[in-house]
């Protein structure tokens, strides 16, 4: 129990984080590079179409990992919201500062890409779906905090105020998700829905492994990146931030 | 590989504009966040220096007195 | 009750908390909720402005409804439910920047921040305040209005039900956004887009209330109203708590 | 950062002035003092007090009375119909009760806000430019009604520009850079319920 404790005690000076994840994002942006590469020339190339869907199936591939990796950034920021509130840890507050551009392009390639695999089936560009809904949903909770940390100058109060919008939308994701399902049975003509894929044989969901792993080491990648910016940034008066500048551009 | 021909594999049975117009538009998305973030990185290490030799010219201490620093950091 | 704070940067931060020792108010949580609910009544009922204003948008804005789709009663009669429900939550959203707007520009709210009373039963006690004033009309003014898209006659006691156990859960949802706009200029817009995103719950289940009652052969409303009563217990019980922590954060600076 | 390692007790029947120039930090430090802003590192014990911000107001479409009367329920404290009459009295606006705040002047305005520190009796009174809008009998008000607080073991911590020149007061001014200049007399402490402690670096 010790470890942690000082583990989350140490947490609590940015500049610690700054110097311990210098490579982080290297190693991320490695594997991501790999893990998507193989994930998406098997799921490409190797995987054998759907039965129903024909090849439009495979952008399965992009909207399954991508979807998951909105949300889960969504979840991030709204824990993030809870450290800041809670212990008052600043580098929370520069997590959930740095997850908004990235969790709103994210959901923006969900909703892309869960738009255009329901054309082929469908015919139509835009289908009430449950994929596509939620993700719809996601995307002005991302636009509101985003909004909200712009719209107030100080920076102590944004962070402080987006925890809150955050944890509130974080309660209220369930909510919206099940109104919406429920909504979706309602309305819903055909009775396949796109939300559970079939049972899938093996050699179709082992490149969707793939793609989920390698777009979660691509959130840690640009998340770091972006988190260790935030840091500077953020503590810009002090010494050590001189010092890391004059070496990085020495 | 699922497909006979390279043509096939580029066509995907009448899906291949679909998936490659899905794939593309991903891959621009990723790509504008790889180079967001570095940019962002290289950005404020430039205006750092500037602030720094503006800093050592004119003599002062970094300044840490005055308000609550109201730089907005993130951008959306 | 902490080491000495120095001010090295590696210095790991502890929260820091005010002790401060409530002094045991001789007035019950009660009372202090009752006075400031009396307080806002008041304060509601003489700033006309804000009481009538929703009041004439939901009007105007139904009426708008026949003039672009025609008085063809078939097409009203589908999407009365739908376009009273709608309207009714943008009205209610309209009203929202009242909320904390006035008390903000006169410095009271910064007395109701410092004091004794829990700030969330204040919060209660404003937001209740205000769902009287406002967003109370709103519903009582529907029946005729939903007379106005044809919306058959047994359904209209359900659209009030839906909207009186419907419009407290858009009232406390949007007091945390209120609160976390007061501060900002222009925050109206704004407010919208934090709060639209919560309010699709209540506008599901409240409009496929009022739409099950409207054709008699289809599925009944009641499941629809418990779930509106379940998201207003939910609400009453937690927006308080996040309504008072987004006016502190607010009144920071 | 505004100030730093700023150490400060307050005991009954000290009134402490606040000075030094725009944007030193005094409204800062009563805001932290009264837990409005929490952007700080340390400790802050306090006991009753009773903050009135230089923007604390009153609302526009209430009487007098029905904004004491809120105010007091507010606050907490059981106060009768003669106390708000006692308290308007000794700020010079008896009778003033039925009037709405709208119309009052701005100077009548802050005595209706004074009037609170008479029946809401705080131990500690935090008053952020209590002086504005007040013309010479308002000023020398305020002087009566701190001095006869702290007479009657109250204490006071008031930021002004306009020094009070109270015979028991001692000067804290933030206007030095980033230190607090120490006047000479060690600070007095007061005998609150809860003693003020407060190591402070904004």
């Amino acid at each position: 129990m010790g470890v942690l404790k000082t583990l989350w005690h140490k947490l609590g000076s940015p500049r610690w984080f700054y110097d311990m994840s210098r490579s982080w994002s290297m190693i991320f942006g490695i594997l991501a590079v790999l893990l998507l590469g193989a994930g998406t020339l098997w799921g490409l190339a190797y995987a054998p179409a759907d039965y129903q869907q024909g090849n439009s199936f495979r952008i399965m591939y992009l909207h399954v990992p991508t979807a998951l990796v909105a949300q889960s950034s969504y979840l991030m920021m709204g824990i993030a919201g809870v450290v800041l509130l809670v212990w008052r840890m600043k580098l929370a507050d520069v997590l959930a500062a740095a997850i908004v551009p990235i969790g709103f392009s994210m959901t923006l390639i969900a909703l892309f890409t869960g738009a255009i695999w329901g054309k082929p089936t469908w015919g139509t560009w835009w289908v009430w779906d449950a994929r596509t809904t939620s993700m719809l949903v996601l995307l002005f909770l991302f636009i509101g905090v985003g909004a909200l940390r712009d719209a107030i100058t100080n920076l102590e109060t944004a962070g402080r105020a987006c925890a809150v919008l955050a944890i509130v939308g974080m309660i209220n994701i369930p909510i919206i998700k099940y109104s919406v399902d429920w909504w979706l049975t309602l309305h819903q003509t055909s009775s396949f829905s796109l939300v559970e894929a079939p049972t899938m044989p093996s050699s179709m969901w082992a490149p969707l492994l793939l793609n989920v792993l390698g777009m979660y080491c691509f959130l840690g990648a640009v998340l770091t990146s972006a988190v260790r910016t935030g840091i500077l940034k953020r503590e810009q008066n002090t010494a050590w931030v001189n010092e890391v500048v004059e070496q990085e551009l020495a | 590989m699922f497909f006979d021909s390279f043509s096939a594999f580029l066509e995907m049975g009448g899906h291949g504009f679909y998936v490659w117009l899905s794939f593309g538009l991903t891959g621009l998305l990723i790509i504008g966040n790889v180079v967001h973030v570095r940019m962002a990185r290289r950005n404020f290490f430039r205006e750092h220096a500037q602030r720094q030799t503006r800093r050592k010219r004119s003599g002062t201490v970094p300044s840490n007195s005055g308000q609550n620093q109201q730089h907005k950091a993130t951008e959306l | 009750m902490s080491e000495v704070a120095n001010t090295s940067d590696n210095t790991a931060s502890r929260s820091t908390s005010v002790v401060v020792v409530v002094q045991p108010s001789d007035v019950s949580i009660g009372k202090q909720f009752i006075g400031q609910l009396i307080r806002d009544l008041k304060i509601g009922f003489r700033s006309r402005g804000d009481f009538i204003n929703p009041l004439l948008f939901y009007a105007l804005a139904v009426m708008l409804f026949p003039f672009g789709l025609g008085t063809d009663a078939t097409i009203l009669k589908n999407i009365a439910p739908g376009v009273m429900w709608v309207l009714a939550l943008l009205s209610v959203l309209m009203s929202l920047d009242t909320l904390f707007q006035r008390d903000y520009m006169e410095g009271t709210l910064e007395q109701q921040v410092l004091h004794g009373a829990p700030l969330s039963t204040l919060v209660l006690a404003k937001v209740l305040a205000h769902w009287i004033t406002t967003a109370l009309p709103l519903v009582l003014v529907s029946p005729v209005l939903a007379v106005m898209l044809y919306l058959p006659g047994h359904a209209i006691p359900v659209l009030v039900l839906s909207l009186l156990l419907g419009t407290p859960v858009l009232s406390l949802l949007g007091s945390i956004g209120a609160a976390l706009t007061v501060s900002v200029r222009g925050g109206g817009l704004l407010l919208a887009l934090l709060v639209l995103p919560l309010y699709i719950p209540v506008l599901i289940f409240g409009a496929s209330a009022t739409a099950a009652a409207a054709n008699l052969d289809g599925p009944g409303y009641a499941g629809q109203l418990l779930w509106l009563s379940v998201f207003m217990v939910l609400s009453i019980t937690l927006a308080p708590f996040a309504g008072a922590a987004a006016l502190r954060i607010s009144l920071e600076q | 950062m505004l100030f730093e390692n700023l150490s400060l007790e307050i005991r009954s029947g000290d009134a402490v002035e606040l000075s030094g120039p725009n944007g030193s930090g005094k409204t800062t430090l009563l805001r932290c003092l009264a837990g409005l802003s929490p952007d700080y590192k340390g400790d802050i014990q306090i006991g009753d007090f009773i903050y009135l911000g230089h923007s604390s107001g009153l609302s526009g479409l209430l009487s007098v009375r029905e904004n004491q009367r809120w105010y007091a329920s507010l606050s907490g404290k059981m106060v009768s119909e003669e106390d708000l009459d006692d308290a308007l009295s000794r700020v010079g606006l008896a009778g003033y009760q039925g009037i709405a705040c709208a119309q009052l002047s701005a100077g009548e305005k802050r005595r209706v806000i004074l009037s609170r520190l008479l029946y809401s009796n705080a131990a500690l009174w935090l008053l952020d430019e209590p002086l504005t809008a007040l013309d010479k009998e308002g000023v020398a008000l305020v002087h009566d009604l701190i001095a006869s607080h702290c007479k009657s073991q109250g204490a006071a911590l008031y930021a002004t520009h306009q020094s009070l020149a109270l015979d028991a007061a001692q000067a804290l001014d933030l206007g030095e850079y980033g230190a607090i200049s120490k006047t000479e007399r060690p600070y007095s402490h007061i005998a609150n319920p809860e003693h003020n402690e407060f190591p402070v670096d904004v």
